[in-house]
Protein backbone atom coordinates (compact mmCIF):
# COMPACT_ATOMS: atom_id res chain seq x y z
CA UNK A 1 0.00 0.00 0.00
CA UNK A 2 1.05 3.52 -0.99
CA UNK A 3 -0.82 6.69 -0.01
CA UNK A 4 -0.23 10.43 0.04
CA UNK A 5 -3.07 11.78 2.54
CA UNK A 6 -4.22 14.40 4.14
CA UNK A 7 -5.19 12.66 7.49
CA UNK A 8 -3.34 12.22 10.43
CA UNK A 9 -1.48 8.90 9.62
CA UNK A 10 -2.32 5.93 12.18
CA UNK A 11 0.85 3.86 12.75
CA UNK A 12 -1.03 0.96 14.12
CA UNK A 13 -3.39 0.91 10.88
CA UNK A 14 -0.03 0.06 8.87
CA UNK A 15 1.12 -2.29 10.87
CA UNK A 16 -1.61 -4.22 10.41
CA UNK A 17 -1.69 -3.93 7.12
CA UNK A 18 1.76 -5.47 6.83
CA UNK A 19 0.75 -8.65 9.62
CA UNK A 20 1.73 -12.05 8.50
CA UNK A 21 1.90 -15.15 9.25
CA UNK A 22 5.29 -15.75 7.52
CA UNK A 23 6.49 -12.22 8.89
CA UNK A 24 9.21 -12.87 11.72
CA UNK A 25 10.16 -8.97 11.84
CA UNK A 26 8.03 -5.35 11.46
CA UNK A 27 10.11 -2.75 11.34
CA UNK A 28 8.26 0.42 11.20
CA UNK A 29 9.70 4.15 10.41
CA UNK A 30 8.13 7.31 11.64
CA UNK A 31 9.24 10.18 11.02
CA UNK A 32 7.81 13.13 12.85
CA UNK A 33 7.66 16.96 12.69
CA UNK A 34 10.24 18.51 15.33
CA UNK A 35 9.76 21.34 17.26
CA UNK A 36 13.09 22.37 15.99
CA UNK A 37 16.27 22.88 13.25
CA UNK A 38 19.42 23.89 13.63
CA UNK A 39 18.14 25.77 16.90
CA UNK A 40 15.51 27.33 15.30
CA UNK A 41 11.93 27.07 16.97
CA UNK A 42 10.01 25.19 14.58
CA UNK A 43 6.09 26.40 15.03
CA UNK A 44 4.25 24.41 12.76
CA UNK A 45 5.33 22.20 9.32
CA UNK A 46 3.25 21.81 5.83
CA UNK A 47 3.89 19.40 3.19
CA UNK A 48 3.16 19.36 -0.57
CA UNK A 49 3.13 16.69 -3.47
CA UNK A 50 2.61 16.17 -7.00
CA UNK A 51 1.16 13.11 -5.53
CA UNK A 52 0.70 10.82 -9.07
CA UNK A 53 4.26 11.42 -9.44
CA UNK A 54 5.33 10.95 -5.80
CA UNK A 55 3.53 7.25 -5.93
CA UNK A 56 5.02 6.32 -9.16
CA UNK A 57 8.68 7.14 -7.68
CA UNK A 58 7.47 5.47 -4.29
CA UNK A 59 6.27 2.38 -6.51
CA UNK A 60 9.85 2.38 -8.18
CA UNK A 61 11.66 2.44 -4.80
CA UNK A 62 9.75 -0.22 -3.17
CA UNK A 63 10.11 -2.38 -6.20
CA UNK A 64 14.24 -1.82 -5.93
CA UNK A 65 13.66 -3.01 -2.28
CA UNK A 66 11.52 -5.96 -3.28
CA UNK A 67 14.94 -6.87 -5.42
CA UNK A 68 17.00 -6.41 -2.32
CA UNK A 69 15.51 -7.42 0.27
CA UNK A 70 12.51 -10.48 1.23
CA UNK A 71 9.87 -8.34 1.68
CA UNK A 72 6.36 -10.05 2.40
CA UNK A 73 4.30 -6.57 2.92
CA UNK A 74 4.69 -3.23 3.07
CA UNK A 75 2.49 0.03 3.55
CA UNK A 76 3.50 3.74 3.09
CA UNK A 77 1.85 7.14 4.16
CA UNK A 78 3.10 10.39 3.09
CA UNK A 79 1.05 12.94 4.72
CA UNK A 80 0.42 16.29 2.85
CA UNK A 81 -0.76 19.62 4.42
CA UNK A 82 -0.76 21.31 7.53
CA UNK A 83 1.26 18.86 9.91
CA UNK A 84 1.57 20.29 13.77
CA UNK A 85 4.99 19.21 15.79
CA UNK A 86 5.01 15.70 17.15
CA UNK A 87 2.81 14.08 14.57
CA UNK A 88 3.94 12.24 11.95
CA UNK A 89 4.76 13.22 8.72
CA UNK A 90 5.24 9.80 6.98
CA UNK A 91 5.04 6.24 8.44
CA UNK A 92 6.67 3.53 6.48
CA UNK A 93 6.16 -0.09 7.80
CA UNK A 94 7.51 -3.79 5.91
CA UNK A 95 7.38 -7.45 7.29
CA UNK A 96 10.20 -9.97 6.46
CA UNK A 97 10.89 -13.40 7.73
CA UNK A 98 14.21 -12.34 9.64
CA UNK A 99 14.53 -8.98 11.28
CA UNK A 100 17.96 -8.16 8.68
CA UNK A 101 15.64 -7.58 5.93
CA UNK A 102 13.33 -5.64 7.70
CA UNK A 103 15.53 -3.18 9.25
CA UNK A 104 17.45 -2.92 5.64
CA UNK A 105 14.47 -2.81 3.39
CA UNK A 106 12.80 0.05 5.81
CA UNK A 107 15.80 2.46 6.11
CA UNK A 108 16.08 1.78 2.37
CA UNK A 109 12.99 3.50 1.78
CA UNK A 110 13.01 6.35 3.58
CA UNK A 111 16.62 7.08 2.33
CA UNK A 112 15.24 7.23 -1.19
CA UNK A 113 12.11 8.97 -0.45
CA UNK A 114 13.93 12.08 0.84
CA UNK A 115 16.14 12.07 -2.70
CA UNK A 116 13.62 11.82 -5.23
CA UNK A 117 10.07 11.79 -4.70
CA UNK A 118 8.51 14.68 -5.50
CA UNK A 119 7.63 16.03 -2.01
CA UNK A 120 8.24 19.31 -0.33
CA UNK A 121 8.06 20.12 3.24
CA UNK A 122 8.03 24.08 4.47
CA UNK A 123 8.72 24.96 7.81
CA UNK A 124 7.19 28.23 9.95
CA UNK A 125 9.27 29.95 12.29
CA UNK A 126 8.58 32.83 14.71
CA UNK A 127 9.96 34.97 12.11
CA UNK A 128 9.38 33.33 8.98
CA UNK A 129 9.53 30.52 6.86
CA UNK A 130 11.49 28.42 4.30
CA UNK A 131 10.81 25.29 2.26
CA UNK A 132 13.48 22.78 3.32
CA UNK A 133 16.55 22.12 1.07
CA UNK A 134 15.71 24.26 -1.21
CA UNK A 135 18.92 26.12 -1.24
CA UNK A 136 22.51 25.22 -0.77
CA UNK B 1 14.68 31.14 -48.09
CA UNK B 2 14.76 29.44 -44.01
CA UNK B 3 12.71 27.32 -42.63
CA UNK B 4 10.90 28.68 -39.57
CA UNK B 5 10.91 26.75 -36.54
CA UNK B 6 7.36 25.50 -35.59
CA UNK B 7 6.16 27.03 -31.95
CA UNK B 8 3.87 24.89 -29.40
CA UNK B 9 2.42 26.01 -26.03
CA UNK B 10 3.15 23.99 -23.65
CA UNK B 11 2.28 24.24 -19.72
CA UNK B 12 4.74 23.73 -16.79
CA UNK B 13 3.34 23.47 -13.28
CA UNK B 14 5.06 24.10 -10.51
CA UNK B 15 5.18 22.95 -6.71
CA UNK B 16 6.84 24.65 -3.85
CA UNK B 17 9.62 26.95 -4.20
CA UNK B 18 9.14 27.28 -7.93
CA UNK B 19 5.38 28.06 -7.37
CA UNK B 20 6.53 30.88 -4.88
CA UNK B 21 9.14 31.98 -7.55
CA UNK B 22 6.81 32.36 -10.47
CA UNK B 23 4.01 33.71 -8.48
CA UNK B 24 1.64 31.07 -9.97
CA UNK B 25 1.03 27.12 -10.55
CA UNK B 26 1.03 27.50 -13.71
CA UNK B 27 3.57 28.87 -16.31
CA UNK B 28 2.57 29.06 -19.80
CA UNK B 29 5.32 29.45 -22.13
CA UNK B 30 5.56 29.33 -26.46
CA UNK B 31 8.72 26.97 -27.28
CA UNK B 32 10.17 25.98 -30.61
CA UNK B 33 9.14 21.97 -31.20
CA UNK B 34 12.24 19.53 -30.89
CA UNK B 35 12.98 21.24 -27.59
CA UNK B 36 14.96 19.35 -25.31
CA UNK B 37 13.86 19.77 -21.49
CA UNK B 38 17.71 21.00 -20.86
CA UNK B 39 17.09 23.85 -23.00
CA UNK B 40 13.22 24.42 -21.39
CA UNK B 41 15.10 24.53 -17.89
CA UNK B 42 17.35 27.45 -19.29
CA UNK B 43 14.67 29.00 -20.68
CA UNK B 44 13.00 28.99 -17.18
CA UNK B 45 15.77 30.25 -15.40
CA UNK B 46 16.39 33.35 -18.10
CA UNK B 47 12.70 34.58 -17.12
CA UNK B 48 13.20 33.76 -13.45
CA UNK B 49 16.42 34.06 -12.49
CA UNK B 50 16.11 32.91 -8.70
CA UNK B 51 15.76 29.45 -9.59
CA UNK B 52 19.55 29.77 -9.84
CA UNK B 53 19.24 29.80 -6.45
CA UNK B 54 18.14 26.68 -5.64
CA UNK B 55 20.31 23.69 -5.08
CA UNK B 56 18.75 22.01 -8.15
CA UNK B 57 16.05 21.83 -10.47
CA UNK B 58 14.42 19.09 -12.76
CA UNK B 59 11.72 19.00 -15.21
CA UNK B 60 9.48 16.36 -15.03
CA UNK B 61 7.96 14.73 -18.14
CA UNK B 62 4.66 12.41 -18.03
CA UNK B 63 5.08 11.89 -14.01
CA UNK B 64 8.72 10.24 -14.99
CA UNK B 65 12.32 12.03 -14.07
CA UNK B 66 13.96 11.95 -17.72
CA UNK B 67 17.52 12.54 -19.16
CA UNK B 68 18.04 15.92 -19.81
CA UNK B 69 18.16 15.40 -23.68
CA UNK B 70 14.80 14.13 -23.56
CA UNK B 71 12.82 15.97 -26.15
CA UNK B 72 9.21 18.02 -24.83
CA UNK B 73 6.43 17.02 -27.12
CA UNK B 74 3.36 18.54 -27.29
CA UNK B 75 0.79 17.88 -24.69
CA UNK B 76 3.27 16.21 -22.14
CA UNK B 77 2.45 16.99 -18.62
CA UNK B 78 5.42 19.05 -17.69
CA UNK B 79 6.10 19.99 -13.81
CA UNK B 80 9.22 21.94 -12.31
CA UNK B 81 10.56 19.36 -9.44
CA UNK B 82 13.04 21.85 -6.97
CA UNK B 83 14.60 19.95 -4.51
CA UNK B 84 12.42 17.65 -2.88
CA UNK B 85 12.09 17.30 1.08
CA UNK B 86 9.56 15.09 1.99
CA UNK B 87 9.64 12.33 4.99
CA UNK C 1 9.91 1.92 29.71
CA UNK C 2 10.58 -1.33 29.84
CA UNK C 3 8.07 -4.48 30.80
CA UNK C 4 8.10 -8.12 30.71
CA UNK C 5 4.27 -9.07 30.33
CA UNK C 6 1.89 -11.97 29.53
CA UNK C 7 -0.99 -9.09 27.88
CA UNK C 8 -1.17 -9.14 23.90
CA UNK C 9 1.52 -6.11 23.26
CA UNK C 10 0.24 -2.94 21.37
CA UNK C 11 2.39 -1.49 19.29
CA UNK C 12 0.53 2.08 19.23
CA UNK C 13 0.93 2.10 23.04
CA UNK C 14 4.72 2.19 23.10
CA UNK C 15 4.82 4.41 20.11
CA UNK C 16 2.58 6.49 22.34
CA UNK C 17 4.93 6.62 24.70
CA UNK C 18 8.33 7.56 22.71
CA UNK C 19 6.45 10.50 21.11
CA UNK C 20 8.21 13.74 21.73
CA UNK C 21 8.38 17.08 20.64
CA UNK C 22 12.27 16.85 19.49
CA UNK C 23 12.04 13.87 18.04
CA UNK C 24 11.79 13.82 13.95
CA UNK C 25 12.15 9.80 13.47
CA UNK C 26 10.71 6.72 15.78
CA UNK C 27 12.22 3.42 14.85
CA UNK C 28 9.70 0.51 15.84
CA UNK C 29 10.78 -3.23 15.26
CA UNK C 30 8.22 -5.26 16.47
CA UNK C 31 9.52 -9.40 16.29
CA UNK C 32 6.38 -11.22 15.57
CA UNK C 33 5.91 -15.41 15.94
CA UNK C 34 6.27 -16.67 12.44
CA UNK C 35 4.27 -19.72 10.94
CA UNK C 36 7.40 -21.87 10.25
CA UNK C 37 11.30 -22.23 10.76
CA UNK C 38 13.32 -23.87 8.45
CA UNK C 39 10.16 -25.01 6.47
CA UNK C 40 9.26 -26.91 9.49
CA UNK C 41 5.26 -25.72 10.56
CA UNK C 42 5.07 -23.80 13.64
CA UNK C 43 1.83 -23.98 15.62
CA UNK C 44 2.03 -22.42 18.68
CA UNK C 45 5.29 -20.31 20.89
CA UNK C 46 5.75 -20.29 24.24
CA UNK C 47 8.15 -17.54 25.85
CA UNK C 48 9.46 -17.72 29.57
CA UNK C 49 11.67 -15.42 31.32
CA UNK C 50 13.86 -14.96 33.99
CA UNK C 51 11.64 -11.40 34.13
CA UNK C 52 13.94 -9.21 37.25
CA UNK C 53 17.10 -9.90 35.38
CA UNK C 54 15.66 -9.75 32.27
CA UNK C 55 14.37 -6.45 32.84
CA UNK C 56 18.10 -5.53 34.75
CA UNK C 57 19.68 -6.70 31.27
CA UNK C 58 17.28 -4.77 29.06
CA UNK C 59 17.91 -1.64 31.16
CA UNK C 60 21.93 -2.12 30.98
CA UNK C 61 21.59 -2.56 26.85
CA UNK C 62 19.62 0.53 27.10
CA UNK C 63 22.22 2.33 28.79
CA UNK C 64 24.78 1.01 26.14
CA UNK C 65 22.65 2.38 23.13
CA UNK C 66 22.44 5.95 25.20
CA UNK C 67 25.70 6.22 25.29
CA UNK C 68 26.13 5.67 21.55
CA UNK C 69 23.01 7.43 20.22
CA UNK C 70 20.89 10.67 20.71
CA UNK C 71 17.75 8.43 22.12
CA UNK C 72 15.32 10.83 23.26
CA UNK C 73 12.48 8.28 24.77
CA UNK C 74 12.50 4.33 24.57
CA UNK C 75 9.88 1.52 25.40
CA UNK C 76 10.28 -2.67 25.41
CA UNK C 77 7.95 -4.60 25.62
CA UNK C 78 8.41 -8.58 25.88
CA UNK C 79 5.83 -11.15 26.16
CA UNK C 80 5.90 -14.66 27.88
CA UNK C 81 3.19 -17.18 28.29
CA UNK C 82 1.86 -18.24 24.75
CA UNK C 83 2.04 -16.53 21.44
CA UNK C 84 -0.36 -17.10 19.00
CA UNK C 85 0.81 -16.99 15.34
CA UNK C 86 1.70 -14.23 13.96
CA UNK C 87 1.02 -11.98 17.35
CA UNK C 88 4.15 -9.81 18.63
CA UNK C 89 6.24 -11.30 20.83
CA UNK C 90 8.30 -8.26 21.13
CA UNK C 91 8.10 -4.48 20.46
CA UNK C 92 10.69 -1.91 20.70
CA UNK C 93 10.38 1.86 20.09
CA UNK C 94 13.09 4.46 20.20
CA UNK C 95 12.17 8.47 19.27
CA UNK C 96 15.94 10.42 18.62
CA UNK C 97 16.29 13.55 16.68
CA UNK C 98 17.50 12.06 13.24
CA UNK C 99 16.65 8.98 11.91
CA UNK C 100 19.92 7.31 11.66
CA UNK C 101 20.27 7.38 15.59
CA UNK C 102 17.06 5.68 15.86
CA UNK C 103 17.32 2.79 13.09
CA UNK C 104 20.60 2.04 14.95
CA UNK C 105 19.75 2.20 18.27
CA UNK C 106 16.23 -0.13 17.65
CA UNK C 107 18.47 -2.59 15.90
CA UNK C 108 21.13 -2.56 18.49
CA UNK C 109 18.89 -3.36 21.23
CA UNK C 110 17.28 -6.13 19.46
CA UNK C 111 20.38 -7.70 18.39
CA UNK C 112 21.57 -7.59 22.15
CA UNK C 113 18.34 -8.30 23.52
CA UNK C 114 18.69 -11.91 21.61
CA UNK C 115 22.10 -12.37 22.79
CA UNK C 116 21.72 -11.49 26.75
CA UNK C 117 18.33 -11.25 27.83
CA UNK C 118 17.15 -14.11 29.87
CA UNK C 119 14.12 -15.12 27.80
CA UNK C 120 13.35 -18.39 25.85
CA UNK C 121 11.69 -19.47 23.39
CA UNK C 122 9.71 -22.78 22.75
CA UNK C 123 8.35 -23.60 19.16
CA UNK C 124 5.77 -26.42 18.87
CA UNK C 125 5.23 -28.16 15.66
CA UNK C 126 2.87 -31.01 14.72
CA UNK C 127 4.89 -33.67 16.08
CA UNK C 128 6.72 -32.47 19.04
CA UNK C 129 8.77 -28.98 20.69
CA UNK C 130 11.88 -27.54 21.23
CA UNK C 131 13.85 -25.36 23.41
CA UNK C 132 15.38 -22.60 20.91
CA UNK C 133 18.72 -22.76 20.39
CA UNK C 134 19.13 -24.63 23.10
CA UNK C 135 21.69 -27.46 21.14
CA UNK C 136 24.39 -26.32 18.69
CA UNK D 1 44.18 -33.47 61.98
CA UNK D 2 42.39 -32.48 58.96
CA UNK D 3 40.27 -29.11 58.49
CA UNK D 4 37.02 -30.62 57.10
CA UNK D 5 35.38 -27.76 54.44
CA UNK D 6 32.08 -26.46 55.80
CA UNK D 7 29.18 -26.94 53.73
CA UNK D 8 26.45 -24.88 52.93
CA UNK D 9 23.21 -25.78 50.95
CA UNK D 10 22.16 -23.99 48.07
CA UNK D 11 19.09 -23.87 46.00
CA UNK D 12 19.54 -23.42 41.87
CA UNK D 13 16.26 -22.11 39.93
CA UNK D 14 15.95 -23.74 36.67
CA UNK D 15 14.33 -22.18 33.65
CA UNK D 16 13.31 -23.54 30.12
CA UNK D 17 15.36 -26.40 29.14
CA UNK D 18 17.29 -26.07 32.15
CA UNK D 19 14.10 -27.33 34.05
CA UNK D 20 13.43 -29.68 31.58
CA UNK D 21 16.67 -31.41 32.10
CA UNK D 22 16.70 -31.40 35.84
CA UNK D 23 12.86 -32.64 35.69
CA UNK D 24 12.30 -29.49 38.23
CA UNK D 25 12.20 -25.58 38.52
CA UNK D 26 14.44 -25.90 41.80
CA UNK D 27 17.92 -27.74 42.43
CA UNK D 28 18.71 -28.01 46.76
CA UNK D 29 22.34 -29.05 46.41
CA UNK D 30 25.12 -29.22 49.23
CA UNK D 31 28.44 -27.72 48.23
CA UNK D 32 31.69 -26.35 49.45
CA UNK D 33 31.87 -23.00 50.82
CA UNK D 34 33.92 -21.23 49.14
CA UNK D 35 32.91 -22.67 46.00
CA UNK D 36 33.37 -20.71 42.33
CA UNK D 37 30.33 -20.51 39.79
CA UNK D 38 33.23 -22.63 37.53
CA UNK D 39 32.74 -25.76 39.99
CA UNK D 40 29.21 -25.64 40.83
CA UNK D 41 28.45 -25.25 37.18
CA UNK D 42 30.85 -28.47 36.74
CA UNK D 43 28.95 -30.34 39.41
CA UNK D 44 25.27 -30.13 37.77
CA UNK D 45 26.39 -30.93 34.77
CA UNK D 46 27.79 -34.02 36.52
CA UNK D 47 24.41 -34.96 38.15
CA UNK D 48 22.64 -33.95 34.93
CA UNK D 49 24.78 -35.06 31.48
CA UNK D 50 21.96 -33.67 29.70
CA UNK D 51 23.72 -30.49 30.21
CA UNK D 52 26.85 -31.00 28.58
CA UNK D 53 24.68 -30.98 24.95
CA UNK D 54 23.39 -27.67 25.23
CA UNK D 55 25.28 -24.59 23.69
CA UNK D 56 25.82 -23.00 26.58
CA UNK D 57 25.05 -22.93 30.51
CA UNK D 58 25.88 -19.84 32.73
CA UNK D 59 24.96 -19.12 36.48
CA UNK D 60 23.16 -16.10 37.08
CA UNK D 61 23.83 -14.68 40.95
CA UNK D 62 21.70 -12.24 42.32
CA UNK D 63 20.12 -11.39 38.90
CA UNK D 64 23.62 -10.85 37.16
CA UNK D 65 26.36 -12.44 34.83
CA UNK D 66 29.14 -13.20 36.69
CA UNK D 67 32.81 -14.05 36.15
CA UNK D 68 33.37 -18.07 36.62
CA UNK D 69 36.03 -17.48 39.26
CA UNK D 70 33.10 -15.16 41.22
CA UNK D 71 32.24 -17.24 44.73
CA UNK D 72 28.93 -18.13 45.60
CA UNK D 73 28.03 -16.85 48.95
CA UNK D 74 25.09 -18.73 50.92
CA UNK D 75 21.81 -16.75 50.60
CA UNK D 76 22.88 -16.01 46.82
CA UNK D 77 19.97 -15.99 44.07
CA UNK D 78 21.16 -18.52 41.73
CA UNK D 79 19.56 -19.00 38.48
CA UNK D 80 20.84 -21.48 35.27
CA UNK D 81 21.35 -19.87 32.04
CA UNK D 82 20.79 -21.86 29.30
CA UNK D 83 20.84 -20.91 25.56
CA UNK D 84 18.54 -17.69 25.62
CA UNK D 85 16.48 -17.42 22.06
CA UNK D 86 14.17 -14.09 23.47
CA UNK D 87 13.16 -11.50 20.47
Amino acid sequence: MIEITEQRIESARLIEMVSDGGAGAIDVFIGTTRDNTKGKKVIKLEFESYAPMAIKELGKIVNRASNNWNILKYAISHRVGLVEIGEPAVVIAVSTPHRADAFDSCRFIIDELKKTVPIWKREFYEDGDIWVSAHP
Amino acid sequence: MCKQNQEMEVTIVAYGIARDIIGTSELILKVDEGITVKDMLTLVKRKFPDFEKLTSLLLAVNEEYVEENHIVESGDELVLIPPVSGG
